[in-house]
């Protein structure tokens, strides 16, 4: 595994009003890791997470991807240029079908514009062709290829964080962000999901994790980044962290009762 | 451009836009009301309002305020402005039962209620555009001559109120404009108070922040929905009352076009704002004014939309751009 | 219904494709049949029915706004207004081009200003943008009201007709059918000349119009089942996420604008050279209130029910014109009534009564395990 | 439609698809839609079609119109052997409702003449079908000059153009009021600016203290109050209707304005009476012969006996466009093209003028009178010269 760094964090702040949601946090991530990203609530872990993919500015420092800083850039840019992500909180395009959902995904690597879709050019049929070629590979890896046609509002919240999953995969990443994709599952679920995600670094994503639950964070992960109040208190491989007296104090026992 | 003339009149002139914008103004609370707390476009409130020019036209008429003047005639217009509110209030209320409360239960698409609304708009104009008709079969029609025989055409009441004109520092003044720039600001306060103080201020305020936690809270939706259509139509009322005095003429499609710009005052305020909306129809009734005078009356209307736009491009969400829900106490 | 569905769909293809030409031929031949109760009595049928088609096209081409952008456009009227304005002026007011060259010039115009309006318009949001557009709309009538270049309230007159195929006699005659005996006859009296567009027969504008139709609906369909197409869907659904999946959500909902003006340009201009004659008053606010009112009616997003929508509010009102005075009344009335009973319009895109469908059938599982478990419960 | 001489019948067999047709026999009879028998026949059955809005927005200037053609005709049939009928195209005041209607008036050869259409909008809509069908058209109110210049031989109109009034209201401004300034208003209409675009040329540069414009439908002139004030003109034209123009007087006044208000024959409508004291003194100037002559007296007295209202504006203009029709028929006129030569040969004494036309359409000699309102009535102020 080469160690190049994919995504570089360096000195990011993030302000809103009076209130600092990100104090000068910097880390990185190698090709082909898991990363995890945890701290307590309102540790600033998904303001990071939408620092990264362009929902927020930066009021200071800087985020760069394969080394481009990724300043100025338009979402859907960000996308393209290989960062997908998911959604704490379901965002799937609930009248599309879980195809379609995942076709939007892989559109983000396409052109096709409305006349090669009027004419049906080669272009259009190419990548038509693709798209659903990946779309129902990666809805199959998923266990998802027999709910292809169902609509994504009418999924089991399981197969929608899984729908969700394959969508981001179908943008065709170098990294993929997923945002608590473990939240309301029962321990055999997340079981099953840790497999997963070993299942798509294998695949050769590198993965950005957030997530509340330390055992399958530890489980799954490479390395750790710990937020507490916008700031990065500890860096390091699982056992590490686990170790780690200002992470105990700050998040593990906060985090024990809350697995109660 | 005359210029001229604008900066020699530009005192006159501005009191006329700041009267015409006043009603505007009151309109426009409607307006972001509803839409505060539904997200809901009601577009029958331009008729609302019509109706309560009519109930002040009728009362009028009714109790013979042509012959009278005096303490009687303030007594007429008195009671016209209450007949004025109470008329636009039931019709208010009935469009909320009729139109909109079945959709809301059933969550329709937001856009089907703003279908829902313009076909009740169309109704309710047409009603009276063809109250003739309804009187014949309710064979009402020559009892009620006066009343029903104009259904098509201007109704006036023209003559009733003489209203003197003032010299304020050496400006012409219409008493009747001032009359309605201070009773609009006057009901303006009355309301964004009674909202951001009273429990069903407060209720309206919760409904529109957050409609599922407020009704956990114990608001009861159904009746803030009500209320926020109550106060919509009473101070339609207020505006067809002030609109009658200085205008004196109505006719069954009036709603219309003043509607239009009520509710862009709305937006140009931000909508869902109650100080947005006396900002907004102050700010459109002037610019109006002040367009007609420098560049000609006939882009008067071309002149309210392109500062819309253009007001909007740089401020998206209006002039003070807050919600219902968020204005501070 | 919906044993009819899929008795329909499980036709082998030949036979869908008759049934479909069969239809189209029956919509081409309705002018000439002058079926009884759906003729328009007091009013000439063929001329109904090109409105008819004007009305379908705008449809269509507000549906790929509203519909799959989902974006609430309240001033469609003005695209329209720059189509007929726009063959108006070449054809007679200031050139004298022929139609079809003016035609080109006037889409290209009409696509132009789409993109001009919605290129600062569109990022503002939700119903703010309604408003807006209302404001073009107003403002592209009242500038031609007050434009002596664009003559004013008189309006411009003499606008080119479409050429007529195989000169004043067209290419052969059609007889229409005559009910009057209570059985169809054939009238040699009343025919209509293949292809005339002449003055006194409407018919032929009707073709053409209806013609149009089928190729934007083709058009539509081709569009809609593409990256375009889901482009649209993804961000109506969801603007936020929809560009986070890497879809320039702003460049699609400007090439919706640009696609819906281009379409309502073009009937624009097609409604001008049938017309002859316009002036602003063809361009009111009314208007696009109608339009809209077609389309969410219909059932937005569902382009057979859009056009059932259009056709249904550019009919109506002509087929009951003894309503008279109550034409309008009745029609808002209908508005109301239907928005209260069939909230996702007459035809909801099929996703929306599949995934109502699904609802309703989880629903009653949810409620048939709950009320096993109250019974487990008890025992 | 095309409507041949030779007449065929066929029973058509609808085949499940409802396309296969089978033609046998032929007819005596020309088949209509209406059902109610050709033209061709003695002058019974006989209509006549009257073309304008009837609902929308503009129903209330359609209103008297209608009810002007409806008293002729009710008149005529009172002793007629046959009876005319009078059937409401509803235009609803709009050019895009015309060209259908138009065709369908087109399509009945019953309908042997047209009052109307009411509008000039839908006039030059609806122009070239009754042209090309032959349908005989008198218009009571359209005033836009261009429309008897299109070459239609079908188009008459009853009243004077905006160009034969135009002048004598700008005569009356100028010789009768001797107004040294006179601020031009118009509402945007063909009527209103046609008219006050012709008078503010007519009055001359210096003569025009100033202009504006307002639109139809509107309620608040304050600008044009000011402007109108601050210009210092003793006299106000107004081009447009009563409705715009009730409201405009009343806010002049109130303004300070106190010169004269001259508007033309569009306010001449008892609803501008409406305007109460700041309509008294207000010159109006009309095309149409003063109820001091005993024909329109007892048009007056007749109009007000069936509607219990008085006439209002262009009610009379449209009594005479169906009288001149319903005179044709009476002589036993019962095709289009008859009627067409009856019309344009016609010359006779109606209610607002004597009733003859030019080549091109428009009424050949046209008097202006002018009217004045005085204790809450409009009143005749004699012809201007």
């Amino acid at each position: 595994m080469p160690d190049a760094h994919i995504l570089e964090v360096d000195q990011l702040t993030l302000r809103f009003g009076g209130l600092t949601a990100l104090d000068n946090v910097s880390f990185d991530i190698k090709e082909g890791e898991i990363l995890g990203l945890i701290g307590p609530n309102g540790a600033g872990k998904t303001t990071c997470f939408n620092a990264i993919t362009g929902v927020y500015k930066p009021t200071s420092g800087t985020i760069s991807f394969r080394g481009e800083s990724l300043a100025g850039k338009k979402r859907f840019e960000i996308t393209q240029s290989g960062i997908a992500r998911t959604f704490q909180n379901i965002r799937l395009f609930p009248t599309m079908t879980a195809l379609e959902n995942v076709l939007v995904g892989a559109d983000a690597q396409h052109s096709t514009g409305i006349l090669s879709a009027l004419f049906r050019l080669p272009k259009h049929r190419r990548e038509e062709e693709a798209g659903h070629r990946r779309a129902m590979e990666l809805l199959r890896f998923m266990g998802l290829h027999t709910k292809a046609d169902e609509l994504a509002a009418n999924l089991s919240y399981g197969d929608q964080r899984r729908l969700e999953i394959a969508r981001a995969m179908a943008t065709n990443p170098k990294l993929i962000c997923l945002d608590e994709p473990a939240a309301g599952f029962n321990p055999q679920e997340k079981r099953v999901l840790m497999d997963l995600i070993r299942k798509v670094r294998d695949q050769g994503f590198t993965v950005l994790l957030i997530e509340h639950d330390m055992r399958l964070v530890m489980g799954v992960t490479d390395r750790i980044v710990v937020l507490e109040f916008g700031k990065k208190i500890a860096e390091g491989t699982p056992a590490e962290i686990r170790d780690n007296p200002a992470v105990i104090a700050a998040y593990l026992g906060v985090e024990e009762e809350d697995a109660s | 451009m005359n210029f001229e003339f604008f900066f020699n009149n530009l005192p006159s002139l501005t009191v006329s836009g700041l009267a015409f914008g006043a009603i505007y103004a009151l309109i426009a609370l409607g307006y972001t009301m509803v839409y505060g707390v539904l997200q809901l476009i009601n577009f029958a409130h331009s008729e609302v309002f019509m109706y309560g020019t009519f109930a002040m036209l009728w009362t009028v008429m009714a109790l013979g305020g042509a012959d009278a003047d005096g303490v009687e005639l303030v007594a007429i217009l008195l009671a016209s402005l209450v007949a004025a509110m109470a008329l636009s209030a039931i019709v208010a209320l009935v469009l909320e039962r009729v139109a909109y409360r079945p959709l809301i239960k059933r969550n329709a698409p937001r856009l089907i209620a703003l279908i829902s609304a313009i076909g009740a708009s169309f109704v309710l104009a047409e009603l009276m555009g063809l109250r003739d008709r309804v009187a014949g079969w309710l064979g009402l029609e020559d009892d009620l001559s006066d009343y029903v025989g104009k259904a098509r055409i201007n109704n006036s009441i023209a003559g009733v109120v003489e209203a003197p004109r003032w010299d304020i520092g050496g400006v012409s003044v219409s008493s009747i404009d001032i009359l309605v720039i201070l009773s609009a600001v006057a009901m303006m306060v009355v309301v964004d108070q009674f909202v951001r103080r009273s429990k069903l201020g407060k209720g309206i305020r919760a409904t529109a922040q957050d409609p599922e936690t407020a009704s956990m809270m114990g608001v009861n939706p159904t009746r803030t929905i009500q209320m926020t259509f109550l106060i919509g139509g009473l101070m339609a009322g207020v505006a067809a009352f002030l609109y009658m005095l200085k205008i004196e003429t109505t006719k069954f499609d009036v709603g219309f076009l003043l509607g239009v710009k009520a509710f862009t005052a709305a937006v140009l305020g931000g909508i869902g704002n109650l100080r947005g909306a006396l900002l907004g129809g102050l700010v459109l009734g002037v610019a109006e004014i002040w367009g007609s005078a420098l560049l000609g009356t006939e882009w008067r209307h071309v002149v309210a939309f392109v500062l819309l736009v253009v007001i909007l491009l740089f401020r998206p969400t209006g002039l003070l751009g807050e919600s219902l829900g968020k204005a501070r106490a | 219904m919906s044993k009819i569905k899929s008795a329909l769909a499980a036709m082998p293809k030949p036979v869908k494709i008759a049934l479909w030409v069969l239809l189209a031929l029956l919509a081409y031949a309705l002018p000439l049949l002058e079926p009884p109760f759906i003729t328009t009595p007091g009013v000439d049928f063929g001329g109904v029915l090109f409105v008819v088609t004007m009305y379908m096209l705008v449809a269509l081409g507000l549906n790929i706004v509203v519909g799959y952008a989902g974006l609430l456009d309240l001033g469609y009227v003005g695209f329209y207004a720059i189509g007929a304005y726009t063959v108006a002026i070449l054809t007679s007011f200031h050139a004298n081009w022929p139609l079809l060259l003016a035609l080109p010039v006037a889409i290209v115009a009409t696509t132009i200003s789409g993109v001009l309006l919605g290129a600062p318009t569109l990022r503002v949001r939700g119903d703010y943008l309604a408003i807006v557009t209302l404001g073009f709309g107003e403002i592209i009538r009242l500038v031609a009201v007050n434009t002596e270049w664009l003559g004013e309230r008189k309006g411009i007159s003499n606008i080119a007709r479409p050429p007529s195929i195989g000169g004043t006699e067209g290419v052969f005659e059609i007889p229409h059918l005559n009910w009057d005996s209570g059985v169809p006859l054939l009238d040699f009296n009343d025919s209509t000349k293949f292809l005339v567009f002449g003055v006194l027969d409407q018919i032929p504008y009707y073709w053409m119009g209806l013609t149009v139709v089928i190729v934007v609906l083709f058009a539509d369909y081709l569009i809609k089942n593409s990256r375009v197409g889901r482009a649209w869907e993804a961000t109506r659904e969801d603007e936020d996420a929809a560009e986070l999946m890497g879809v320039p959500t702003f460049r699609f909902k400007l090439l919706a604008f640009a696609t819906g003006a281009f379409i309502g340009g073009l009937a624009g201009a097609l409604y001008a050279s049938r017309q002859n004659f316009i002036n602003p008053d063809s361009f009111l606010l009314l208007f696009s209130i109608l339009f809209l009112a077609a389309v969410v009616v219909g059932g937005q997003g569902n382009r057979w029910g859009v056009l059932v929508g259009a056709a249904l509010v550019a009919y109506l009102p002509q087929r009951f014109r003894e309503f008279d005075d109550f034409r309008v009344l009745v029609f808002g009335l209908a508005l109301v009534v239907l928005a209260v009973l069939r909230p996702e319009g007459l035809f909801p895109p099929k996703r929306t009564v599949r995934a109502k469908q699904l609802e309703h059938e989880l629903d009653e599982l949810e409620e048939g395990t709950d009320s096993e478990g109250e019974e487990k419960a008890r025992a | 439609m095309i409507r041949s001489s030779k007449s065929w019948r066929a029973v058509a067999v609808a085949a499940a698809a409802g396309l296969v047709l089978a033609a046998c026999g032929t007819t005596e009879d020309a088949g209509d839609e209406g059902g109610s028998g050709g033209g061709g026949e003695a002058a019974c059955d006989l209509k006549l079609a009257f073309f304008g809005p009837e609902t929308g927005p503009a129903a209330g200037l359609g209103k008297p119109i209608i009810q002007g053609a409806e008293l002729a005709v009710s008149q005529y049939n009172e002793d007629a052997e046959c009876e005319v009928e009078l059937v409401n195209f509803d235009s609803q005041g709009s050019p895009d409702e015309a060209p259908a209607l138009a065709t369908e008036v087109a399509g009945d050869e019953s309908i042997i003449g047209v009052v109307g259409p009411a509008f000039s909008g839908e006039s030059a809509a609806a122009g070239p079908i009754f042209a090309e069908a032959g349908v005989p058209t008198v218009s009571p109110s359209a005033t836009n000059p261009a429309l008897s210049e299109n070459g239609w031989d079908t188009f008459h109109r009853a009243l004077g153009n905006d160009a034969t009034q135009g002048p004598a209201a700008a005569a009356y401004i100028k010789d009768t009021l001797q107004a040294e300034s006179t601020f031009v208003i118009d509402d945007a209409s063909e009527y209103g600016a046609g008219l006050a675009g012709i008078v503010e040329e007519d009055l001359g540069g210096d003569a025009v203290a100033g202009t504006d414009t307002i639109q139809v439908g509107d309620t608040d002139f304050s600008a044009t109050v000011t402007k109108a004030v601050d210009s210092g003109a003793d006299a106000v034209f107004f081009g447009g209707y009563y409705a715009e123009a009730t409201i405009l007087i009343g806010q002049l006044r109130d303004g300070g304005f106190d010169g004269t208000f001259v508007v033309a024959d569009g306010v001449k409508d008892p609803a501008y009476l409406d305007a109460g004291d700041a309509a008294e003194g207000t010159i109006i100037t009309c095309p149409c012969i003063p109820d001091t002559d005993p024909a329109v007296a007892d048009f007056a007295a007749a109009y007000e006996e069936e509607f219990g209202e008085a006439a209002g504006t262009y009610a009379a203009e449209a009594y005479d466009a169906a009288t001149i029709f319903l005179d044709g028929i009476g002589e036993g006129i019962g095709d289009r093209e008859a009627m067409l030569e009856f019309v344009n040969g016609y010359d006779e004494a109606g209610i607002t003028k004597q009733l003859s036309f030019d080549e091109s359409g428009e009424p050949s000699e046209v008097k202006v009178y002018a009217y004045k309102v005085e204790g809450g009535e409009i009143v005749s102020d004699g012809e201007i010269g």
